[in-house]
């Protein structure tokens, strides 16, 4: 079964059909990126994964389950993180801090529990750190893990937007243009971090506007334009695919 | 050097000169708790300034059996628990002799018992009659009852034939006592309330109030009893409304700029207040008029603005702390003995005569109708 | 109820709701080019109202009011530039802040010029009992003046904003502050002008509703929750939805005095309006969008 | 436990302030420190829901007024004439009543403090959550009116009700004895047990919420402060989240409403006016929005010197003085101006390594 599954998902924001039927499937284990010029509807299907926005009609399944009506903290129980183009950090709280908020999902102390410390939350709090700690130190940050996140370099948000997403111990990310404002040297890194995430089994879903990358490490890709999808294959396949070329370099 | 030395001297000189007599007498300490700014300022105003003049009189003229009056005077805005604060920060920081005000009856009756406990006499400048029934060994009050006010109005409405009526009160504590005596002493006078509506103490038309209380064709007159501005706008959306059955007003309408306010819709109200509005038409042996007369003369003349009787009730309590100060000296328990022992003591409101049970020390006949002629506040003669 | 009773209570609601909807657009027109609340707008009613009544004494009325909507206006102006203009990019809560500062520091200012008592002009027609009959109604003279000003300072200001070239320029600062930067506008100079203006018009309401409603230093707290409420209600920035979310307030609360008891009015209509609000979040005439742009 | 450790000066200051007052013989100061307390505690509580959960409220006086005058009500007003209606039974049933005498000698039959406390308590939380549901949709300025027209419905509801003593509102409320020997009432001899009360309470209240904010609900918080979005990625019920902040900090409202009302004696409606909670909220921005010391600090400095009246009938004007200066000079309040940085520049040195702090 896939992990995740697309089936006839539709957008229209007015007259605008911002996603029109698309459909596809990500299987475990799969780095999958979704690419396509500017405008082509990859953010929209991002959000509407998600829960940020209702899609007007058509169907994800997430593990074989409607995520449709679902909110995003609902779908990010389920085991579904994600990233964003424009970095959301926490601002005012550290990295380490931030990457805490990421295991919210899998820890449990409320309201009462927290504020009177019970006993049994003592070892959860250590947990979370423990394992936010790792995760810093996974994406090689980990010496900045007390800084307000707001004040790192942008790659460095970059890492702990990863390592936050990574705390949900999510079967599914995914990642929204993540080498977008990067350099060459940069984007290399995240394309080795991205693998080295898949290999500890968390399959990927991303949007990518870097050929290069995405060529590198995905999979398969999907291409969008305009809202419908035009081609979905392995990149080999896809270098090759006339109309993929047509877009990507116009008519010649 | 020299010019150095005639400079010390002088300094000394000074310094002694000065200090003896203050060595000699003794200060006595008055506190005094009033709404000057907020909600209730249109009262805590009045007798703040009224209170500062009186003390600047008392001291010009050497204060009370020599001793200097030391006035503290607190503004709570009308809050209750700032009342509450200043209370106690007087009793205890200040040890005040005595505590004048507060200017609302909330706030009075929440500061009642620090009083009770702490025994210092507080005279209140507020007019519900809980705050000395029952009687507290050490709590007075100075306007009159509102109990008095209500019969009055109602034995003018019997003369009058008037048995079916509406009553309005202000949303503040004056309001709401007046509501409760209005509503509870009308059977007695077989008087009927046919409709009874609070208004808030900022409303700023009642048009609408006013309509419907006229749609009730049963009402013969209406009681509006509050001492907020807004009581004018009931006697303008009245005559607006061409509605022209009797308007009683409440003694809190004792305030020339109520008058001024509603205009020529005021002519005609009638309401009992106490005779210093009506000072100058008062006969000569009326115990009260010499000292009406000074009093809104002073006051005009200090702060350029007509008297009111609100300031009228912190003159009364001043005047008769220092007629029981000059009794009981610089003490609580003496003062306290003191202003309950007072009789045939004229002031503002009326002559009081204070005794255990009677912690108000006003009769009826504090009480003179009046109505309002011609912009000027008159004695009601009837019709 | 009678239909003479019916129109003593539109009447009076009319009054109400033109008073509330004005404040409202006083709102409306300082947070279209800024974005913030001016919770000091109920102040500028007072000092207009103030001002007018000080001038009367040496001047007649047309006169006093002219100068002490002029004057009212150059406090606003004032009070934009010491305490606005030089703020970089401040938050929305900043703002308000420092906007109910700025209006619990007016009133201050006005109760120790002008004391606590209350004040009030003279009618501008007749007198405080003069009436005009409707329908068996009565209705004071003055309240077709609040009525009829009210409305013709709302086609003023539609004019104003459609038709002159600075009108355009403000609302296009209203749409979007940045672009209208590009385009050559002078935003800091529009924002100045938008509290110049709503200044204004809040001191002109402020003079119309005097005879009726008296003027007194503290009367503008309670005109700027009710002028929020509206304008809230209405979709902030629409003035059209001031309009009809004031006059709907006055309504409601003139006709709620025949099933309620008048203590309880305010609470009867603000549940009400806090009703509408939880169906429309936005408020009546307010899009989606804008009501959650603007967060704290 | 480092937490605690951070309450530990406060702790030192409280029984400091006792010492020195009584060793100065000014220990009628601790009556003003005991009433700033209990709208501190109130502070704070909103300092959470504002800063932390960054929903604004201009009702919350409306909490403490749902405290303190159901706590009066209950414990002055006379259940005689609904002695057989069912929930006066069940009370009974329960020892909640206490049978006494009113002020003219008539039998009187009240509810006890403590079940008075607890029942007002939870009628401030449920209605908090009854109101919390659909106001917390709204957002920004609507957020604001929303909570604003809750504040004045209680406002005008406590001004127009009988029960509640209209303008008057409630006098004579009992001492409130927590424990025998020990009961909140304003005697002037319990004033330094009252003192140590209020403040117990304070204390207690401030590390519950610095607990809560180093914790994972309250990291949660600040993340739906950072950005709501991401904090709704990362699986935070955002909705649910905010409102239990508003449940819990309009329960710290009503619990300082309830000490104060018996402390004071007595309740009155300006408790619940808009101006109240206006200067709540104002207070809470003063002392930094996202920091409960900041909160606390003002909270206790501005309500004491108002309490005293220091500034006499200028209380409100400095006030909005305060306000507008700190607003306009020190936007993330009072404690963010960094007092040796400052004095650094003017000495003119240690300006290279203070630059990163601001």
């Amino acid at each position: 079964m896939a992990l995740l599954e697309l089936k006839q998902l539709h957008k229209r924001f007015g007259g605008l059909h911002a996603v029109n039927d698309v459909s596809f499937q990500v299987e475990p284990g799969q780095i999958k990126a979704v690419i396509g010029p500017n405008g082509a509807g990859k953010t929209t299907l991002f959000n509407m994964i998600s829960g940020t926005f209702p899609a007007t009609s058509g169907n994800v399944l997430f593990q074989g389950r409607e995520l449709q009506g679902k909110k995003p903290f609902q779908v990010a129980s389920l085991g579904m993180a994600r990233t964003y183009q424009n970095i959301k950090m926490f601002s005012g709280m550290t990295a380490l801090e931030n990457v805490m908020v990421g295991r919210h999902v899998q820890s449990q102390a409320g309201f009462l529990a927290s504020m009177f410390r019970m006993p049994w939350t003592w070892k959860e709090e250590r947990d979370i750190r423990d394992k936010s700690m790792e995760l810093l130190t996974l994406l090689e940050i980990e010496e900045h893990a007390h800084t307000d996140a707001a004040s790192l370099a942008f790659g460095q948000q970059r890492a702990v937007e990863l390592a936050r997403a990574l705390a949900l111990e999510p079967s599914l990310l995914l990642l929204d243009e993540p080498a977008a404002g990067l350099n060459i040297y940069e984007t290399a890194e995240v394309g080795r971090l991205i693998t080295k995430i898949r290999d500890l089994g968390i399959t990927v879903l991303l949007v990518e506007h870097d050929m290069s990358l995405v060529m590198d490490i995905s999979d398969e890709i999907v291409v969008l334009c305009f809202g419908e999808k035009i081609a979905e294959d392995v990149p080999t396949a896809i270098q090759q695919d006339p109309e993929v070329i047509k877009i990507y370099l116009g008519e010649e | 050097m020299k010019k150095f030395v005639s400079k010390f001297l002088m300094a000394v000189l000074a310094v002694t000169l000065f200090a003896v007599p203050a060595a000699w007498a003794e200060n006595i300490k008055v506190g005094a708790i009033l709404a000057v700014t907020g909600p209730a300022s249109f009262l805590g105003g009045p007798e703040a300034r009224t209170l500062e003049m009186l003390v600047e009189d008392v001291n010009s003229r050497g204060g009370i059996n020599g001793n200097m009056i030391e006035l503290i005077i607190k503004d709570s805005a009308a809050s209750p628990e700032k009342a509450i604060s200043f209370a106690k920060q007087l009793i205890e920081e200040e040890n005040v002799l005595a505590i004048i005000g507060p200017s609302t009856s909330g706030e009075t009756l929440k500061i009642k018992n620090i009083c009770e406990e702490a025994k210092v006499p507080l005279l209140s400048c507020a007019s519900a009659e809980l705050i000395v029934n029952p009687v507290a060994a050490y709590v007075f009050k100075t306007p009159q009852n509102d109990s008095f006010a209500a019969k009055k109005i109602f034995m003018e409405m019997n003369k009058m034939g008037i048995s079916k009526i509406a009553v309005l009160a202000g949303n503040t504590g004056f309001g709401k006592a007046g509501k409760e005596q209005l509503l509870t002493i009308a059977p007695e006078f077989n008087i009927e309330v046919v409709e009874a509506e609070v208004y808030d103490k900022s409303s700023n038309d009642l048009s609408a109030v006013v309509a419907k209380i006229k749609a009730n064709k049963d009402v013969q007159a209406v009681v509006n009893w509050s001492v907020v501005p807004a009581q004018a706008i009931v006697a303008k959306n009245m005559r607006q409304a061409g509605w022209d059955v009797p308007l009683f007003q409440s003694h809190g309408f004792g305030n020339i700029k109520y008058v001024e306010a509603a205009g020529a819709a005021a002519e005609g109200i009638i309401f009992p207040a106490g005779r210093l509005l009506i000072a100058d038409s008062l006969s000569d042996d009326n115990p009260q008029k010499g000292l009406l007369l000074e009093y809104k003369k002073n006051y005009e003349d200090k702060y350029k603005e007509t008297v009111s009787t609100f300031g009228g009730h912190a003159y009364d309590a001043f005047t008769i702390l220092m007629a029981a100060i000059a009794e009981g000296g610089n003490d609580r328990d003496k003062v306290r003995a003191a202003l309950e022992g007072l009789k045939n003591f004229a002031g503002t409101a009326g002559v009081f005569n204070f005794s255990a049970e009677d912690h108000n020390g006003l009769g009826m006949d504090a009480f003179q109708m009046m109505t309002v002629k011609d912009g000027k506040f008159v004695a009601y003669t009837g019709k | 109820m009678t239909l003479e009773l019916s129109i003593q209570y539109l009447m009076a609601g009319i009054t109400y709701g033109s008073i509330y909807a004005i404040v409202a657009i006083g709102f409306n027109i300082i947070y279209n080019t800024t974005g913030i609340i001016n919770f000091a707008q109920g102040e500028f009613v007072m000092f207009g109202g103030m001002i007018a009544i000080t001038l009367l004494n040496f001047m007649p009325l047309p006169l006093a009011i002219f100068l002490a909507v002029v004057i009212t206006m150059f406090i606003g102006a004032l009070i934009e530039i010491c305490f606005i203009r030089w703020l970089k990019s401040p938050s929305v809560l900043r703002m308000i802040i420092i906007t109910i500062g700025i209006s619990i520091l007016s009133r201050e200012v006005a109760v120790h010029i002008w004391g606590e008592s209350i004040r009030s002009l003279p009618y501008f027609v007749g007198n405080e009992i003069t009436s005009i009959p409707i329908l068996g109604a009565r209705i004071s003279p003055q309240v077709m003046w609040v009525v009829l000003v009210s409305a013709l300072m709302v086609v003023c200001l539609g004019l104003f904003f459609k038709t002159t070239s600075v009108g355009r320029e403000m609302r296009a600062c209203a749409s979007n502050r940045k672009a209208a930067t590009l385009c050559g506008i002078n935003t800091r100079n529009m924002v100045t002008l938008s509290f110049v203006l709503s200044a204004g018009i809040g001191a002109l309401a402020g003079c119309i509703m005097s005879p009726i409603t008296y003027s007194q230093y503290d009367m503008g707290t309670g005109l700027a929750i009710k002028g929020f409420t509206v304008a809230i209600l209405g979709g902030l920035g629409s003035s059209g939805g001031a309009v009809v979310a004031g006059l709907l307030l006055g309504v409601i609360e003139a006709f709620s005095v025949s099933v309620v008891p008048l203590a309880f009015q305010d609470a009867i209509s603000i549940a009400i309006l806090l009703g509408i609000l939880f169906i429309r979040p936005q408020g009546l005439f307010g899009s989606k969008e804008a009501a959650g742009l603007k967060e704290y | 436990m480092k937490k605690l450790l951070s309450i530990l000066p406060l702790l030192v200051v409280v029984i400091g302030v006792h010492l020195l007052t009584s060793a100065t013989d000014t220990m009628y100061y601790l009556t003003q420190m005991t009433m700033s307390a209990y709208y501190s505690l109130l502070i704070i509580g909103l300092c959470v829901l504002m800063g932390y959960a960054g929903q604004i409220s201009l009702g919350h006086a409306g909490f403490f007024a749902i405290g303190g005058y159901l706590s009066a009500a209950l414990t002055t007003r006379s259940l005689i004439p609904y002695q057989d209606t069912l929930p006066v039974k069940l009370l009974d049933s329960a020892g909640f009543l206490l049978a006494g005498q009113d002020l003219y000698g008539d039998s009187l039959l009240v509810v006890t403090p403590w079940a008075a406390c607890i029942l007002a308590v939870v009628t401030a939380a449920l209605i908090a959550v009854a109101i919390g549901i659909p106001v917390l949709k709204l957002k920004g300025h609507y957020l604001a009116m929303a909570t604003l027209g809750f504040g004045i419905i209680i406002y005008r509801v406590v001004l127009a009700s009988e029960y509640f003593g209209e303008a008057d509102g409630i006098s004579e409320v009992p001492a409130f004895v927590l424990l025998p020997g020990l009961s909140v009432s304003g005697n002037f001899g319990d004033r330094v047990q009252n003192y140590y009360i209020a403040w117990g309470l304070l204390l207690i209240g401030m590390v519950l919420l610095l607990n809560l904010m180093d914790s994972r609900v309250g990291r949660a918080l600040r993340g739906i402060h950072g950005s709501e979005e991401a904090a709704d990625a990362m699986g935070v019920n955002t909705a649910r989240f905010k409102l239990q902040t508003f449940v819990l900090s309009a329960v710290f409202a009503a619990i300082a409403g309830v000490f104060l009302t018996h402390y004071n004696g007595g309740i009155g409606p300006s408790e619940a006016g808009v101006m109240k909670s206006v200067r709540y909220v104002a207070i809470v921005a003063v002392g930094g929005m996202a920091n409960l010391w900041g909160a606390l600090l003002m909270g206790i400095v501005l309500n004491f010197l108002s309490l005293r009246g220091s500034f006499g009938s200028y209380d409100d004007a400095v006030f909005g003085l305060i306000l507008i200066l700190i607003m306009l000079f020190a936007p993330n309040g009072i404690l963010s101006i960094n007092v040796r940085y400052r004095l650094g520049q003017l000495l003119g040195r240690n300006k290279q390594d203070r630059e990163g702090e601001m």
